[in-house]
């Protein structure tokens, strides 16, 4: 029985998602019964697989599609990572959802397309090999895009085919590489320090135009630096979609395929031997800073967020790609810590433009005043995404830093601390305009926020203060994630 | 030059005039007789491939009086639609 | 006595803070900030000092001890919140933001208490920066023009310390291989890590260049804001030093040169800008800079005399105390200053702010004037080529402190009156008072020999309030006009004229790619003989590639360099 | 002398087939088809194909010849748009080179038939004695069902696509008499046709093609009228058990023998026989639908 | 070999009874449909299990007698053909029920349309059970001859000038075909397919099957020559659109594979340029469906394309006797055959609400996306080849064989061809997910219909086919060659 736990985690939301798409768009009790279900559902079943993976359960189920291809779900330390992540999120943010979209259109394809989309990043966090991977990868952009448009504007339009354009792109160049991979090496599986055996010496060429098509297809979704059109403009989306899927699940699966593909496909010996690592922490810190200065002189408040979260995911390429225990540790937790953190943004930007109807940071004088609760909750994780301790982001920063210290990279430093300052000079400011400006004449709506909308970010943000605080209790992200590492890194 | 090669070369014949006559004719009628030219001009290919001294295969005599049979077949479709066209009124 | 955990010194306030976001509490918890600071006064003044303690599951492990050295600090730093609490929730009780900030207040206070307490880098690092971050609130807290300016140059300053803070401890953390200060203490921190940390803490300790933050926010938030900024916060930044970068075994010639000159500069700067300035807070925080410098000297002789150090701590903690005492007590009397006309009381007032004003000036038989007898015989323990300007250095001081005070009372008196600071912000201001009257004989009780007073001692202060007479009246007799220059020195320069910066516009979007739905009509097969001609043609290509191609060859696809052998 | 005659009748043949292609006037040009469709009928029965000559005459020029020329004056004739002279070069280059290849590659191998002996050696079983009805009914009788789908769908497709025009006058009085001889002797020729199909030239195909030669000349004498195109009919039941007789055969011979289209032992005469009698009426029912066309009645 | 028996058949024998007794047309289609899945899902399982099957008929051997060949490659073929035909077949019950038009009318389609789609049906079962050249030929005509009166079923001008264009252009690609088996015959004496490996060796050999892919080039509408085919298939009605574009074009393209397959490494330049054009075709269609206005032209485009890349998948393919690569052809076509009928299903029922097919009026506001559109969508990601669908387990086995060969430049082809095609799908996919401004708010939403439901099954089971590709590879791996 527990031996299908994987499946019964994946079905919660794969089989809820048609059940939902076809309910009718008035059974406004039994979706949201159906929804809550699930999401409460797969909490539960993952606080089960978790305790069974620190028991050291193993769990693997396959199904043969062709020779030499499988579907492959397993579980895993560092799936259960990403697991609890979208887990937990999803509940918090199906509630959130569920008052925002109150009387809104469409709930039904809604609610739908997003328990496919939990579906899919569950599946990218379970999959067992680069093929299932892959399926769950594409799925998930598929699942997205029609969240993106899901206003039906043009605007929204236009954004939903710039984001499939890119990610389309991107799943050609993974399935590319993943084709190349599969045909070197066989089936390739995820598992601690890699599985290309001798190849490294005998292919190294083509192993490295690999690692650069793999790359490349998930740094799409990882938002890597070249690659990162598509999310500020994905940002026209419903905001419960901004803040799972663009600040968690989409880019986080960009980023849990390169800790994958780094880890459990190349391992850290490989890349290092290829000499990859270099070129794609360079990568990540032009992301970092690049995305830091574009998000200076965004006035849509989404937007800045939005490239917020293009600079804080390659905070995890960072650790990645630094090839440090410590440096992973810190990339690894900044996995959960940064989705915590910009959730919690999303979500209270969500309440300002719900209960205010305001979309930009220039509008946000006296927010602090007319939605204290909200505002708290932004500034909690606005300052940790600064990386002010006590909050979380100051411990992954700070994991990173000593990581690329142990890496022999002082450079990481700068690059922490300049990032450190950006991300200051853009989220200060908003917390300035609501705390300490007066609120604008002529009281502006005013629409009273339901409990669905005021928890889950106060949920998140004590989240916040907890993964800080409490950073070195056992189970904590910070020491789930320093039990993976321990796997990688003998 | 033999008899059998004479018959060929009009078959060749029949067919390239046919096909040539297939890529310049906008005309329905004329395109729907250029194609039956060149099912004549098959029919002799198959029917001069088949004959060994002095004696033509019956099977492809089979082949060939099904061909002309199907084609008989197509042409009335043809024509029926042609004329459907030039009807003029529409539904 | 009371066994106190210590953990309960940050956890108080915090705990009030809390209590805080309930709407039912918070008439309560105002009344209660006064007292916030109270555990951590019990555990300065408790006898033996409490225990240390660990807590591993918190942050990354967490370590709280109070030292001898922290317990001084405590002391000054839990009167002054205490004080200035009290004195803040008396002038804001009609203030519609109070309760921002009574939160910031306890936020930072809470910041304050705790980073003398942290044992390892982290708590540390946390509760510096949770301090620095909260008082740009308490800055900006006033919502007009200048304090928006202030909290700007503030908040940009302290993130930069803070993050210069950060990278520092990051790096010694990685040199000491643990996060404890014992550890740090323990190991040779990398000349960089020193550079960044001391960079960090020099911003919070005004260190001229780094001050320029610091007479703008002293002169742009509430008075007793004010007054901790400047008793307690710049204190925060020389206890950091203390901690953190103790002279070691070695003398560090280079960077003792450096920050003594840095020191001098202080020296020099204060009163000059001080004087010119118009705003009497504003000159206060010259003043500020002025003995935050006399401090930073101190460092610098231990920098480069580690042998002196043992002389020269108590001396610097001496100091720190008496500055923070007095300034406290002078920044309080600010707004009691502004409830009185100007008539006696008003008078009076000002003329209880002689003291401290003497005081920081360094009259004999004052505690300012024991601090600095302690530190110029920690600094004649320094080598051989300071001993000369050192004492040069500490004339220049005094005669610039008791200008800076002259003015400073001067500008004082003549304040307007304002009527809506409810006039019991005197009585915090008297226990400060009170504190600072038992200070000046107090303190001099810890000095292990009495010193003779000498008469160049007097003379500075005598030269300043005779200078001040005559410039007075040469200005009032010469009819010479001044007009005090804009606040922040050199930003002022970079100040544009409206204030608010509006955030640049929206990038323009990028091309659609709707060009591609559009096209003209065709007729499709319009033309059927082209067709035949098609089929035709691939007919006889296809027919001809076939007939030509010989033997089946072995076709490559693609890469020449694989042979695809045919089988 | 043979020769001669050969090379005569091959270059006649490409003559008549020119003048069909390029003749400007439609009539002409499908007199011209039809004269070449004879043309070549006699060129195969100096090949030795009679069976195939036959129905080159009957159907390939015939009906067929029948059929343009109806639909010439239907058609409308499509206005002359300028040729570019390119397209008609490159065709004209591409033709004589697509003639020169298919020449070389027909001359260039000696064919050697696999079939002949084959036949030769089943004929005996066949149960007929004529190799090419042997082949059409037994040896390849798939092909042929196949070959009556075919007449099946287009007579369908005719259907569905109804003529918007009025019923054609029947001549009328004129072709009377004309019908009179030739409805008897058609029926009598077909008759004949099917029934030495089994040993001589002839067969089902050609019988149809004779047969529906005078139905047409009934249809056309206003003799025989066509009812409603859907709702069936005599002519349309026969034209549609066609297949469905052939069909049923196969299923039955398949029930029978545990092969499709296998005959009984020994019953392969009696099969085959049966099968081309309802298959001649069949055919000639299609092909005097086809002829007729589904005609739809426009509203007046 | 009874269910090859009933397969070849027993459509033409329903077509008949559908044609003698139109008012139970409908009966008869479903009922052969519904026979025709049983018995393909029986052979499919009988050559599972048992390995290929080969049956003479009327006990004469071949060549001269024509033999059925029922192996794993004609069972995925034929299995592929039952199941578009059951969902087609539904389609078109509702099709015809519910037609606005007047009762003669809808009587004349249903009368029309049962006898010609069964036809279509026995052809293709009969094209793909067909051993021997000649018989192929006939069955292409049936098959041409059927679609094009499934093409003008409609009558309006535009199909039935389609239609003609169709049958024009069919009927020279069939004499071209039909030369070619001519000269086949002239080379090796013989016409069924097992003397095709002979006819390589000889120079005229090779001239006859050049002739022979350039029929079925035309047949199967490859680029250059598929001038006739948008217009056929976008003018035709819903099902018989369903069926061109699904089943109709395969037939062509399962032959050009067989031929591939039996032929080997000897025609190595043919494929070549089969795989040339199939890639030209494949950017060609793509491009015109990026700028089709209507969206059943785009539709038909897209098939220009798919039909490209399944080309070029024939094309590329190793030699077969070597390599699996041509499985992914096999896979492709029966992918494309799902989600093509699906697609033009759900085309069907979105015209039939909106009233009109155009792209640019698909957002109306007064109707909100339905079943179809939602059928439309999850076809569309099986025709981009998204995982995990059967068309992304095809470019897989495709792109695997193909970089073992480091053949990059087909590679990038493939992935471009890919591109665009997402590019052009999403452009109405991203229509059909309208919402907020542009649904009104008592905007009605399309009822169900059987049509939905046929559209859907056909979607989502090729959205599922790809998570059982094993299925159909190991049918495929049996395929003798």
């Amino acid at each position: 029985m527990t031996e299908l736990l994987p499946l019964a985690i994946l079905m919660t939301s794969l089989c809820a998602a048609p059940i939902i798409l076809a309910i009718p768009e008035r059974a406004r009790t039994l979706r949201t019964t159906i929804n809550l279900t699930a999401a409460t559902l797969k909490v539960g079943l993952v606080a089960w697989l978790s305790i069974a993976v620190a028991a050291g359960g193993e769990f693997n189920l396959r199904l043969g599609i062709a020779p030499g291809l499988d579907l492959h779900l397993q579980a895993d330390a560092l799936s259960v990572l990403f697991l609890a992540l979208s887990a937990v999120l999803w509940f918090l943010t199906t509630i959130y959802a569920i008052g925002y979209l109150e009387g809104g259109a469409d709930r039904s394809r809604f609610f739908g397309f997003f328990s496919l989309c939990v579906a899919a990043t569950v599946g990218i966090a379970m999959a067992g090999n680069l093929f299932t991977f892959l399926i769950f990868f594409e799925l998930l952009t598929l699942a997205t895009w029609p969240l993106v448009v899901h206003r039906g504007t043009a605007e929204s339009h236009r954004a939903g085919r710039i984001y499939l354009a890119y990610t389309l792109g991107g799943g050609l160049a993974l399935t590319l590489g993943t084709v190349w991979l599969y045909a070197l090496a066989g089936d390739v599986p995820f598992a601690p320090r890699g599985v290309l055996g001798d190849l490294p010496q005998t292919a190294p060429l083509a192993l490295t135009a690999i690692f650069v098509l793999l790359i490349a297809g998930v740094g799409v979704k990882a938002a890597l630096f070249p690659l990162h059109g598509w999310l500020p403009l994905s940002m026209v989306a419903p905001a419960p979609v901004s803040a799972l899927l663009h600040a968690v699940a989409v880019v986080k699966a960009g980023a849990f395929g390169i800790m994958r593909i780094v880890y459990d496909v190349y391992g850290v010996e490989t890349v290092q031997l290829l000499g990859l690592a270099a070129p794609l922490a360079a990568l990540a810190a032009v992301t970092i800073i690049w995305g830091s200065v574009r998000a200076l002189t965004q006035d849509d408040l989404k937007k800045r967020l939005a490239y917020s979260t293009i600079s804080q995911v390659s905070y995890i390429t960072l650790g990645v790609a630094l090839l440090s225990p410590v440096a992973a540790v810190g990339g690894l937790a900044h996995l959960i810590h940064q989705g915590i953190m910009k959730i919690t943004l999303f979500l209270a930007a969500g309440n300002f433009a719900e209960g205010r109807g305001v979309k930009t940071v220039s509008a946000m004088d006296g927010m602090g005043r007319l939605m204290p609760g909200a505002t708290i909750a932004f500034t909690i994780g606005s300052l940790g995404m600064i990386g002010v301790p006590p909050l979380a982001g100051f411990v992954s920063k700070w994991y990173l830093g000593s990581g690329g210290l142990d890496a022999g990279q002082p450079m990481v430093i700068a690059l922490l601390a300049g990032s450190s300052l950006l991300n200051a000079a853009y989220f200060l400011p908003i917390l300035y305009r609501a705390w300490f400006r007066d609120p604008p004449e002529g009281a502006p709506v005013k629409r009273r926020i339901g409990w669905m909308l005021a928890v889950p970010p106060a949920a998140t943000a004590a989240l916040i203060l907890a993964a800080g605080l409490l950073a070195n209790a056992p189970f904590s992200p910070l020491g789930w994630t320093r039990f993976i590492v321990s796997l990688e890194y003998l | 030059m033999t008899s059998e090669t004479m018959y060929i070369l009009a078959g060749v014949l029949l067919a390239a005039l046919a096909m040539h006559r297939l890529c310049t004719a906008r005309d329905a009628l004329a395109r729907i007789l250029a194609l039956n030219v060149l099912s004549v001009g098959i029919a002799m290919l198959m029917l001069l491939a088949g004959r060994v001294a002095g004696v033509t295969d019956a099977v492809p005599q089979a082949f060939v009086l099904t061909g002309i049979v199907v084609l008989v077949a197509v042409t009335a479709a043809l024509l029926s639609l042609a004329e459907r066209i030039s009807g003029g009124d529409d539904d | 006595m009371i066994s106190l955990p210590l953990w309960l010194i940050p956890a108080a306030p915090l705990a009030l803070l809390i209590l805080l976001s309930l709407k039912g509490a918070r008439g309560a918890v105002r009344g209660l900030v006064p007292f916030a600071p109270v555990p951590a006064l019990l555990a300065a003044l408790a006898d033996p000092l409490p225990l240390p303690i660990t807590l591993d599951w918190l942050m990354l492990g967490t370590q709280f001890a109070l030292t001898d050295l922290a317990a001084t600090f405590l002391l000054f730093t839990s009167v002054l919140w205490g004080l200035a609490g009290w004195s803040a929730m008396r002038m804001l009780a009609a203030d519609p933001q109070r309760d921002r900030f009574a939160a910031l207040f306890l936020l930072a206070m809470a910041g304050n208490l705790g980073l003398l307490i942290a044992q390892d880098i982290v708590s540390f690092y946390a509760f510096f920066a949770m301090m620095s971050l909260a008082s740009w609130g308490l800055v900006l807290h006033g919502g007009g023009a200048a304090q928006r300016r202030a909290g700007l140059v503030y908040v940009v300053f302290a993130v930069a310390g803070e993050v210069a803070l950060f990278a520092g401890l990051a790096f010694a953390a990685h040199a000491a291989g643990g996060i404890t200060l014992a550890e740090l203490r323990g190991s040779d921190v990398p000349t960089v890590a020193a550079v960044l940390i001391a960079a960090g803490l020099l911003v919070k300790f005004g260190a001229v260049p780094l001050h320029l933050w610091l007479p703008l926010a002293h002169s742009a938030a509430p008075s007793p804001a004010s007054a901790v900024l400047s008793g307690a916060m710049l204190k925060a930044g020389l206890f950091g030093l203390i901690v953190l970068l103790p002279p070691g075994l070695d003398p560090t010639p280079q960077a003792a040169t450096l920050l003594a000159a840095m020191a001098l500069a202080g020296l020099i700067v204060a009163p000059v800008l001080g004087l010119i300035q118009g705003d009497p807070k504003a000159v206060l925080a010259y003043s500020s800079i002025g003995q935050m410098s006399l401090m930073a000297l101190g460092y610098a002789a231990g920098l480069a005399a580690p042998q002196a150090w043992p002389v020269i701590a108590p001396a610097l903690v001496l100091l720190a105390t008496h500055h923070a005492f007095s300034k406290a007590a002078l920044f309080l009397g600010v707004p009691v200053v502004w409830t009185a006309r100007p008539g006696m009381a008003r008078a009076a007032i000002i003329a209880a702010l002689l003291l401290p004003a003497l005081a920081l000036a360094g009259m004999p038989g004052t505690s300012g004037w024991f601090a600095k007898e302690a530190l110029k015989s920690g600094l004649s323990a320094a080598p051989a080529g300071w001993a000369v300007w050192s004492g040069a250095a500490l004339l220049v001081g005094s005669f610039g402190t008791a200008l800076l005070m002259v003015r400073a009372l001067t500008l004082l008196s003549a304040t307007p009156h304002k009527s809506d600071i409810p006039v019991d912000t005197a009585l915090p201001w008297g226990a400060m008072m009170a504190a600072v009257i038992v200070g000046l004989s107090v303190s001099g009780l810890q000095l292990p020999a009495q010193k003779p007073v000498h008469v160049g001692d007097i003379l500075p202060i005598l030269a300043a309030v005779l200078l001040a007479f005559a410039g007075s009246a040469a200005f009032r007799y010469g009819r010479i006009a001044f007009t005090p220059p804009r606040p922040g020195e050199i930003l002022a320069l970079f100040q544009r004229e409206p204030a608010p910066t509006p955030l640049l516009a929206l990038p323009a979007p990028p091309r659609s790619g709707r060009a591609l739905a559009r096209r003209p009509k065709r007729r499709i097969a319009a033309r059927p003989e082209q067709g035949g001609l098609a089929i035709l043609t691939l007919a006889a290509g296809l027919a001809l590639v076939a007939f030509l191609a010989d033997a089946p060859p072995p076709i490559e696809l693609g890469n020449p360099s694989v042979d695809v052998a045919p089988k | 002398m043979t020769q001669l005659f050969d090379a005569l009748l091959a270059v006649g043949i490409v003559g008549v087939a020119v003048a069909a292609l390029f003749a400007n006037d439609r009539f002409a040009a499908v007199g011209a088809f039809m004269v070449m469709g004879f043309l070549v009928a006699l060129s195969w029965v100096r090949l030795g194909a009679p069976d195939v000559a036959l129905a080159e005459a009957a159907i390939g020029a015939g009906l067929t010849g029948a059929l343009l020329l109806r639909s010439a004056r239907r058609l409308r004739v499509e206005p002359k748009m300028c040729q570019s002279r390119w397209s008609v070069a490159a065709s004209g280059l591409i033709s004589i080179g697509f003639a020169g290849l298919l020449y070389a590659a027909i001359t260039s191998v000696p064919t050697v038939p696999a079939y002949p002996p084959l036949v030769a050696e089943r004929l005996g079983e066949s149960g007929v004695s004529n190799p090419v009805t042997a082949v059409l009914l037994n040896f390849r009788a798939w092909d042929t069902l196949l070959e009556i789908a075919v007449l099946f769908v287009a007579l369908v497709l005719v259907i569905v696509v109804p003529v918007s025009r009025v019923r054609p006058a029947p001549l009328g009085e004129m072709v009377v008499p004309f019908a009179k001889v030739v409805v008897p002797l058609s029926v009598l020729i077909s008759g004949h046709l099917l029934w030495q199909g089994a040993d001589a030239p002839g067969g089902a195909f050609q019988a149809g093609a004779v047969l529906a030669g005078g139905g047409l000349a009934l249809v056309l004498a206003g003799a025989m009228r066509l009812k409603k195109p859907l709702q069936g009919g005599i002519l349309r039941a026969t034209a549609l058990s066609g297949l469905a007789v052939f069909g049923a055969a196969a299923v039955a011979t398949a029930a029978l023998t545990g092969h499709l289209l296998g005959y009984p032992d020994g019953q392969a005469k009696i099969w085959i026989l049966g099968i081309e009698a309802v298959l001649t009426l069949a055919i000639a029912a299609t092909l005097v639908l086809l002829f007729h066309g589904s005609v739809r009645r426009v509203p007046k | 070999m009874t269910e090859a028996y009933v397969l070849a058949l027993l459509p033409f024998l329903a077509a008949v009874g559908a044609a003698a007794t139109p008012r139970m047309a409908a009966i008869w289609g479903l009922c052969a449909t519904l026979i025709n899945l049983g018995a393909s899902i029986l052979l499919a399982a009988r050559i599972l299990s048992g390995g290929d099957m080969r049956a003479d008929l009327g006990d004469w051997p071949a060549p001269l007698g024509i033999s059925l060949v029922a192996d794993g490659l004609a069972a995925v073929m034929l299995s592929m053909t039952a199941i578009v035909a059951t969902a087609v077949a539904l389609q078109a019950m509702s099709w015809g029920l519910v037609q606005p038009r007047g009762g003669q009318q809808r009587s004349r389609l249903q009368a029309g349309f049962w006898p010609l789609w069964l036809a279509t049906l026995g052809a293709l079962n009969a094209l793909f059970l067909s051993g021997d050249l000649f018989n192929i030929y006939v069955t292409f005509e049936i098959l041409g001859l059927s679609a094009v009166g499934l093409t003008a079923l409609t009558g309006s001008r535009n199909s039935l000038r389609a239609a003609f264009d169709y049958l024009a252009a069919g009927l020279a690609g069939s004499l071209v075909f039909l030369l070619g088996v001519a000269l086949a015959y002239a080379a090796v004496g013989r016409v069924d397919l097992a003397a095709v490996p002979a006819l390589v060796d000889t120079a005229t050999g090779r001239l006859a099957l050049g002739l022979i892919f350039a029929g079925l080039a035309v047949k199967a509408a490859l680029f250059p020559l598929h001038f006739w085919m948008p217009a056929a298939h976008s003018s035709a009605a819903p099902a018989a659109s369903a069926v061109l574009s699904a089943l109709v074009v395969k037939g062509a393209l399962y032959l050009a594979l067989r031929i591939t397959i039996e032929a080997g490494a000897g025609i190595e330049v043919l494929r070549i340029a089969l795989a040339v054009l199939g890639a030209a075709g494949m950017l060609w269609g793509s491009w015109m469906a990026l700028r089709a206005e209507r969206l059943k032209l785009l539709v038909a485009y897209s098939t220009v394309a798919q039909i490209g890349l399944i080309t070029l998948a024939i094309g590329v393919a190793d030699d077969p006797s070597t390599s699996a690569m041509w499985q992914a052809a096999a896979l492709l076509m029966l992918s494309h055959a799902l989600a093509k009928a699906a697609m033009f299903l759900a085309v069907g029922r979105i015209a039939e609400e909106l009233g009109h097919d155009r792209i640019s009026g698909l957002n109306r506001t007064d109707l909100r996306p339905g079943v179809a559109e939602f059928a439309f969508a999850i076809a569309a990601v099986s025709l981009i080849g998204l995982p995990p669908t059967a068309g992304f387990i095809g470019k897989w086995l495709l792109i695997d064989g193909l970089i073992d060969r480091g053949a990059w430049v087909w590679i990038a082809l493939l992935l471009g061809g890919t591109a665009l095609s997402a590019a052009y799908l999403s452009r109405v996919v991203s229509r059909c997910l309208r919402g907020g401004p542009h649904v009104a708010p008592g905007a009605r939403r399309p009822e169900w219909r059987t049509g939905d439901v046929a559209a859907l099954g056909l979607a989502t089971t090729a959205l599922a086919l790809g998570l059982g590709s094993a299925l159909p590879l190991t049918l495929l791996n049996g395929t003798a060659l």
